[in-house]
């Protein structure tokens, strides 16, 4: 009965701050349309139409979600557990060079499925490759993650950049990329529908993660380092090992959303490739609290944008940072939205206590 | 110095008679469900020493937090020296010269001694820390504390800590001074010290207000009592009806209006058990260990404990007894020596090994490592069992198995919380170190080892903690209970061990406790018998 | 040209899909205002998606195809194989991709560009223009139309003055905006005495074009030149650009409109010196008049046949061919 | 004397005179990031006020022509960027990594798109001209004296800003202040400091000194404004002053370190040592990450790093 109490509690209130913050920025974004005399109205009749309502716009919408969601659950688990990832999109790329260099290498010798999820296998053995080096680093020398992971960004960059010149070049083309998966051995469609079955593989990984954190030990343990590392390590909990394999697994997920693009967008890995998901992963993560499940809506709603905003841009004749500029007003009305929402729930209710999605960073910010 | 406490209640100051120097005003303070502060009233007089008592979560916190500008009251109103104040902020109090010792540390821990002293004190732009530091000089010597103002405060005991508090109030010249606990961490002899300067200060005309769970402290030194209970104020002793009754009068009185209507299990029912120590459950060879800044902490170090013993472990604190509790506990590594359970040799095998093996650790630090703040009481109180069943099976967890579980330690050790899905944020000190002593005996230790379990509990609380440590000991295991309450392990142990220095410089039998003695051996680490020459 | 043939188009809106801003003086804009000049000659509907970025274009091809577009021109190296797979998903619309000829189908042209024979000019002309010698190639990157111009400039320099010694530099991975990153490289080359530089960067370049500035402002009499690629910033920059290699899409853009929808389509089209879809910026005035006859003439070289400039896009055979050349 | 073909003195005097010019930028804003870290704030928006500093800044110069109101703009867009962090983070208390990708994500759109609107998208220079000062004597000494003492008057600003942020933090009160806040802002609070104003001030000055950092690039280096130009430089720029331990003089190390290193790799690709340009292009991040792992040995963040402080609340 808590526990419904407590979920209740959990989706509706953030539900509702994230509709007022979208209606929020769209507001303030229309006034600054109207002040440098463009048509908001109109750009938001399109943003809507070509991002949602039209069948292309849905199916785009609903494609772009998986990376976002395979991406976002990993570093759910980080993030819970107090470990600072900012390397998402290093051990996205290396995942997503090793993912294609296995399919090339598979291609046609072994039944597709099996392929597939070799791949996703050396997705996710890439990406966890690239978060190992700064796991070591904290271990054996007490290195702080934040900035070992952001460094790792820039030498995955040129690793990649490298490896796509040279060994892993295919060499009948003359552009720095892998062999090309052929369209008949890429990921499957959704029956029905034109989204390929990485969307049902971003899903499954949310999912995962919810159970991890609502049923399961290491769930509740990666909870505790978070919350309180010091707690933790009284509690006999193996703090080190834990916060390495959080970080493993957010690098190995990041490299599994590498392996979908390949297989399910791109068919290849090119050079400087680099979509750069850490940025809204960290933002999908956050405006979700931290809770798992919340982060499948605001992965629609940012693919959506993404989608919608390109052709905004483009029919309504509006700078196409503007779809950015609305992306940063969206988090900065959130924050906002939040703030309400938690003095309506003082007021109301008898939440006196911190926001719990504040206390992870104090936790988060102490290296032991 | 020691005499001091010895000496009369001096007349009382003649400025009593004149305006009181605050006077709180139907003080109401609500948590979300909690009220914390309910309709208090509250005068302070110049030069008086005013105690504030109750039992835990009586909010005696709360009253001084509203007097010190942290909390705004939801009702009531605050005059000093007959004027209304505005205090909206601890600036405000400081200001109007009301000085502040928090039960809970406000030290920073990686500045100087000298820069938390002048932290926010109103002077020129540049630090100039000459002047402040001639003073700071005296002062610490005055309070007998060894360090430099250079030293980083994180390098200090937590008794010096305290005592670095009490300095930095004073340093500002306070009109006002409201000591919250500060005695709980303090030996003694250093009591003593504190006590002397607070007697100085009431000969200046200081209102000074202390909160502190020790009745007799309350009686040697203050002018006035006031009690709370549940928020409400339930009555105030005045110094006419002290100094009318004799002290045994007086504490009845008390310990009536803090419980009144329940059962107060004050007695001895704690004294040790007589049966012979059984067989050996833990054995300490040769152990060393490091603190946290490297030095070693624990030298060479070699203890038995017995089945059905409480072995009580005395000494100033800063003195290695913290470090040796983490050693068993297998939370800090040992540098050299060995460590055995049940003839089972353990050494530096990690905590979940040692828990596993059946020993049991309650921290003296409850927020900072006992317990997860963010998390719910039923949470709180499976966090060193979350793997075992029946509260998980391999991988899952069984949520129904934890509320269960927690409800019952709950009720068994009259945990004051809403309910076990509350959280932990929302209780009081006393009551998150009942569950946290809860915790520990539900996984069933053959060794418990404690660290200051009655730290900041009222008295029947601390009462009950105790009688449950024997209680363990009774039913054939063993408690190793460090304290800087003497009288509680003189109470309760069967042997008691003195910690000087890292070492333990002596061991004695139950019978042949000699206070004195014991005393010397804590601050001195030698017994002064006069015939070592 | 095709003009002869002048088939009516079948087809009544063309798109190009480009990675940066359109007005950035350079690859960009060069694609964009040739298929709008294009579509004006052949009087049918144009749109411009920039900004795609490197990332997924997918959306964005799916949109321009809802919007009418029956040709869509990916104008980035990095669209080569997005685009094809489009085409095989979507009838009806027809792609052009950049440096794929294996990909070329019924629905998708490739675009080849002979950049290399332009940069060779270039090349010839920082030989001849040099004082000190020395000469630097900075890159932002290394997509192969870069490679191919390196390499064809490499192979210039050193047919006009052997000795000459050539630098070469990349500001880093993927560094197209980096204009600060690109200053301080091209000012390292200045100081190790570079006095032309070969720059081909998008956004860096104007952080390489206010290295020069200021270094001429300190060397007023011994001033250094830049070499732009793709693009004309004569209006604003003349006072530094030594010349410029052009891309003139429109001819190759209109030809593939009169085709599209026809069984003509799926072919390279090449763009090249000899038909003047690439060719050198006029020179400026203080380039002397032998120098001018020297380019023209290897010009005429490369039209006839006489030189053969090596197309080499892709890293290593570039890093190879420099070394060959002496030069790494 | 040469080597491979090239002037040994010359190539020495690029390379430090490089490094010391990439560093410039990276030690501004680390300078002012160190007061908002040490302060408790954890900025990630430093990014976008880095970004926001070289339009603004650059906007100002083009209209005025003028170095000085140049800097001027810049640091008022950074310090715009910082008033919206603190009202949100330390006002509202809402959670700082949020607000602060939020803050670059606004600031990267907004710069996109005014730059757009209001100059095409044109990339035309600003007409100013940060003045060089030649200092006598100690420009002639060969290799350091053109590369350190023959610069724009920003360098020298710079770095003699090095020693009055060392003086700030540790010899002030406000340095004291924001050194208590970070750590204990509850023990702060109890002794007097207003917590709320010094966070105020900490980010205030990261938000000054990270749209000079701007300004610097886009006015006094560039001169002109490119979309995106900060290419990460405000993220490399909190990770030096982590790297350097929230003390002015190691940040100084650290930013010349990454800046040399950075230097040290374009001259590497000078003298033509055949080394593949990727393993160049990861050499000064791979420093850095050496150089942690050397030196520092833990980095121990501010305690209260991260987290928003309302009195009363435990
Ligand atoms: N380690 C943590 N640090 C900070 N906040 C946390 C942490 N873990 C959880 N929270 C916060 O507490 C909320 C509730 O957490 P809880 O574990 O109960 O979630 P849940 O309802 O079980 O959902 P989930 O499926 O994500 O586990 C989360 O939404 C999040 O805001
Ligand atoms: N900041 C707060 N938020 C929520 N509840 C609080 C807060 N501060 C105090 N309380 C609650 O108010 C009540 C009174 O607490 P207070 O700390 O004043 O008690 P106390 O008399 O000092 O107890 P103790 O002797 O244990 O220190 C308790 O129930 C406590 O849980
Ligand atoms: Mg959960
Ligand atoms: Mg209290």
């Amino acid at each position: 009965m808590t526990e419904r109490a407590r979920l209740s509690g959990m989706s509706l209130t953030p539900l509702v701050s994230s509709l007022v913050a979208i209606l929020m920025a769209f507001v303030i974004g229309g006034i600054f349309l109207e002040a440098t005399g463009k048509d908001a109205l109109e750009a938001y009749r399109i943003l809507i139409d070509r991002g949602l309502l039209s069948n292309t716009g849905l199916t785009e919408t609903l494609k772009k979600m998986a990376p976002l969601l395979i991406a976002s659950s990993g570093l759910l688990v980080a993030l819970r557990a107090g470990v600072w990832n900012i390397g998402i999109d290093g051990q996205f790329m290396v995942g997503a060079l090793f993912s294609a260099v296995t399919g090339a290498a598979l291609v046609g010798d072994v039944p597709d499925p099996v392929m597939w999820i070799a791949a996703f296998a050396a997705g996710f053995i890439g990406g966890v490759a690239w978060a190992l080096i700064p796991a070591l680093l904290r271990v054996r020398f007490g290195l702080n993650e934040i900035i070992t992971t952001l460094m790792m960004n820039y030498v995955a960059l040129n690793v990649t950049a490298w490896l796509v010149k040279g060994p892993a070049k295919d060499p009948k083309i003359v552009a720095p990329q892998t062999r090309q998966i052929p369209l008949e051995h890429r990921l499957p469609k959704i029956p029905g529908s034109d989204v390929h079955i990485g969307l049902l593989v971003g899903l499954v990984c949310i999912i995962l993660v919810a159970i991890l954190f609502r049923s399961t030990v290491p769930g509740f343990m990666l909870d505790v380092i978070g919350r309180n590392r010091r707690a933790a390590v009284h509690a006999g909990i193996p703090v080190a090992t834990l916060m390495v394999v959080a970080l493993l697994v957010s690098g190995g997920f990041a490299g599994m959303a590498g392996a979908n693009d390949v297989f399910g967008v791109q068919g290849l890995f090119k050079g400087n490739w680099n979509p750069g998901y850490g940025f809204t992963a960290f933002a999908l993560v956050y405006l979700a609290r931290l809770n798992s499940l919340l982060i499948v809506p605001f992965a629609f709603f940012f693919s959506f944008l993404l989608v919608g905003g390109d052709s905004m841009a483009r029919r309504a004749d509006v700078p196409t940072y503007f779809i950015e500029l609305l992306e940063g007003l969206m988090l900065l009305c959130f924050a906002v939205a939040v703030y309400l929402e938690r003095r309506w729930s003082q007021r109301t209710a008898r939440a006196a206590s911190s926001d719990p999605a504040t206390t992870s960073l104090a936790v988060a910010g102490e290296s032991e | 110095m020691a005499n001091d406490a010895l000496t009369p209640r001096p007349p009382l100051p003649d400025g009593r008679g004149g305006e009181p120097r605050v006077e709180m005003l139907g003080i109401s303070k609500r948590f979300g469900p909690v009220l914390a502060n309910d309709n208090v009233d509250l005068t302070l007089w110049p030069g008086e020493i005013h105690a504030v008592l109750g039992e835990n979560g009586a909010g005696k916190t709360t009253l001084m937090n509203v007097l010190s500008g942290m909390y705004q009251p939801d009702d009531g109103q605050i005059l000093l020296d007959g004027q209304p104040a505005v205090i909206k902020t601890p600036i405000d109090a400081l200001e109007q010269g009301i000085g502040t010792v928090y039960q809970h540390f406000t030290l920073v821990p990686n500045l100087s001694v000298i820069e938390n002293v002048v932290l926010g004190t109103k002077t020129g732009f540049r630090l100039d820390l000459g002047n402040a530091e001639r003073q700071l000089q005296t002062m610490l010597a005055d309070f007998a504390l060894n360090t430099t103002p250079q030293t980083e405060v994180r390098h200090l005991s937590i008794g010096q800590r305290q005592r670095i508090e009490i300095i930095k109030v004073l340093f500002r010249g306070t009109r006002v001074l409201l000591l919250d606990e500060p005695t709980s961490v303090l030996t003694p002899v250093e009591v003593e010290g504190l006590f002397a300067i607070l007697r100085r200060l009431r000969e200046q005309g200081v209102a000074v207000v202390i909160i502190t769970h020790k009745l007799d402290e309350a009686l040697d030194l203050s002018d006035r009592i006031t009690v709370l209970r549940q928020g409400r104020k339930v009555g105030v002793l005045d110094p006419e009806t002290l100094a009318a009754s004799d002290r045994e009068t007086s504490r009845l009185r008390i310990v009536e209006l803090m419980f009144g209507g329940r059962p107060s299990s004050e007695g001895s029912d704690v004294a040790s058990g007589s049966a012979a120590p059984g067989e050996t459950l833990l054995t300490l060879s040769a152990i060393s260990a490091d603190g946290d800044r490297g030095a070693p902490a624990v030298k060479n170090l070699s203890l038995d404990l017995h089945r059905g013993e409480v072995f009580g472990i005395a000494g100033v604190d800063g003195n290695g007894q913290k470090e040796l509790g983490e050693v068993i506990a297998g939370q800090r590594r040992s540098t050299s020596g060995s460590l055995a359970i049940d003839g089972r040799t353990l050494t530096n095998q990690g905590v979940s090994a040692i828990s596993r093996a059946g020993i049991g650790y309650v921290t003296d630090d409850r927020l900072g490592e006992g317990s997860v703040p963010g998390q719910s009481v039923a949470e709180n109180a499976v966090l060193k069992t979350i793997g075992l069943a029946p509260f998980s099976r391999k991988f899952w967890l069984n949520r129904k198995a934890i509320e269960r579980h927690a409800e019952a330690l709950i009720e068994q050790f009259d945990v004051r919380t809403p309910s076990a899905s509350t959280q932990l944020t929302l209780l009081s000190g006393g009551n998150i170190q009942k569950l946290l002593l809860a915790r520990e005996l539900a996984m069933k230790p053959k060794v418990l080892v404690c660290n200051k379990p009655t730290y900041g509990l009222d008295i029947r609380t601390a009462q009950f903690v105790l009688k449950t440590l024997r209680e363990q000991a009774n039913d054939g295991n063993a408690v190793l209970l460090i304290s800087s309450e003497l009288d509680e392990l003189l109470d309760v142990s069967d042997r008691l061990g003195v910690m000087y220095n890292g070492e333990l410089v002596a061991i004695f039998e139950r019978g042949e406790f000699d206070v004195e003695t014991i005393g010397q051996l804590m601050l001195t680490g030698r017994r002064a018998t006069g015939v070592a020459a | 040209l095709a003009q002869d043939a002048s088939p009516e188009p079948t087809i009544s809106t063309a798109a190009l899909i480009t990675p940066s801003a359109r007005t950035n003086l350079g690859w960009d804009q060069q694609g964009a205002d040739g298929l709008d000049a294009a579509a004006a000659a052949t009087g049918i509907t144009a749109i411009v998606a920039e900004n795609g970025g490197y990332d997924d274009i997918t959306p964005a091809l799916a949109d321009l195809a809802d919007e009418g577009a029956q040709l869509i021109i990916c104008h980035a190296s990095g669209y080569q194989t997005t685009c094809p797979d489009f085409a095989a998903q979507n009838e009806g619309v027809s792609v052009a991709v950049i440096e794929n000829p294996d990909a070329v189908s019924e629905r998708v042209a490739d675009i080849e560009t002979q950049a290399q024979e332009v940069a060779y000019l270039a090349g010839v002309l920082a030989g001849l223009t040099t004082t000190t010698g020395t000469v630097g190639v900075v890159v932002s990157g290394e997509p192969p139309t870069w490679n191919y111009m390196t390499v064809g400039f490499a192979e210039g320099l050193n047919a006009s003055n052997p000795d000459a010694k050539l630098i070469y530099s990349v500001i880093g991975e993927a560094a197209y905006d980096d204009a600060a990153g690109a200053k301080r490289v091209t000012e390292q080359q200045l100081a190790n005495g570079a006095d032309i530089i070969f720059g081909m960067g998008d956004g860096a370049s104007f952080g390489m074009i206010e290295a020069i500035r200021e270094y001429n402002e300190a060397n007023a009499e011994t001033p250094a030149w830049f070499i732009d690629v793709i693009g004309d910033k004569s209006a604003d920059y003349s006072d530094v650009l030594l010349t410029s290699v052009l891309f003139d899409y429109s001819g190759i853009y209109e030809e593939m409109i009169r085709n599209a929808g026809t069984d003509q389509f799926g072919q390279v089209y090449t763009m090249n010196v000899e038909n003047g879809g690439v060719r050198l910026l006029d020179l400026p005035e203080s380039v002397p008049a032998e120098t001018a006859d020297a380019v023209a003439s290897a010009q005429a070289s490369i039209i006839d046949g006489s030189v053969t400039v090596s197309a080499v896009g892709d890293s290593e055979g570039m890093h190879a061919k420099l070394a060959e050349l002496g030069y790494e | 004397m040469t080597l491979n073909g090239i002037d040994v003195t010359d190539f020495l005097t690029a390379m430090l005179a490089t490094g010391l010019l990439r560093a410039v930028p990276l030690a501004i804003a680390s300078l002012g990031d160190v007061f908002a870290q040490k302060a408790g704030l954890l900025n990630l928006g430093i990014e976008g006020m880095m970004l926001s500093g070289c339009f603004f800044g650059f906007h100002a110069a083009y209209k005025t022509e003028s170095v000085v109101l140049g800097m001027l703009g810049g640091i008022a867009g950074g310090l715009a960027m910082a008033l919206l962090f603190g009202f949100l983070t330390i006002h509202l208390r809402v959670d700082q990594v949020l607000v602060g990708l939020a803050i670059t994500i606004f600031a990267a759109g907004l710069t996109g798109y005014l730059f757009r609107d209001w100059y095409g998208g044109q990339n035309v220079a600003a007409n100013v001209r940060a003045r060089s000062i030649e200092i006598p004597l100690l420009s002639d000494i060969p290799i350091i004296g053109p590369a350190i003492f023959h610069r724009q008057i920003i360098f020298y600003i710079c770095w003699a800003l090095v020693p009055v942020f060392a003086w700030l933090l540790y010899r002030t009160r406000f340095g004291l202040n924001v050194r208590a806040v970070g750590e204990s802002p509850f023990a702060a609070d109890a002794a007097g400091v207003n917590v709320i104003r010094t966070r105020y001030l900490a980010i205030g000055l990261a938000g000054v000194m990270a749209g000079f950092a701007g300004a610097f690039l886009a006015v006094a280096d560039l001169r002109i404004f490119t979309i995106g130009m900060t290419v990460g430089q405000g993220f490399i720029a909190l990770a030096i002053t982590m790297l350097g331990g929230w003390n002015p003089w190691r940040i100084a190390a650290g930013a010349i370190l990454f800046g040399m290193l950075n230097a040290l790799g374009d001259s590497l690709q000078i003298v033509g040592v055949g080394i593949r340009t990727e393993f160049i292009g990861m050499l000064p991040y791979i420093g850095i990450m050496l150089a942690l792992v050397v030196l520092a040995g833990k980095t121990q963040l501010p305690a209260s790093l991260g987290v928003p402080y309302a009195r009363g609340q435990r």
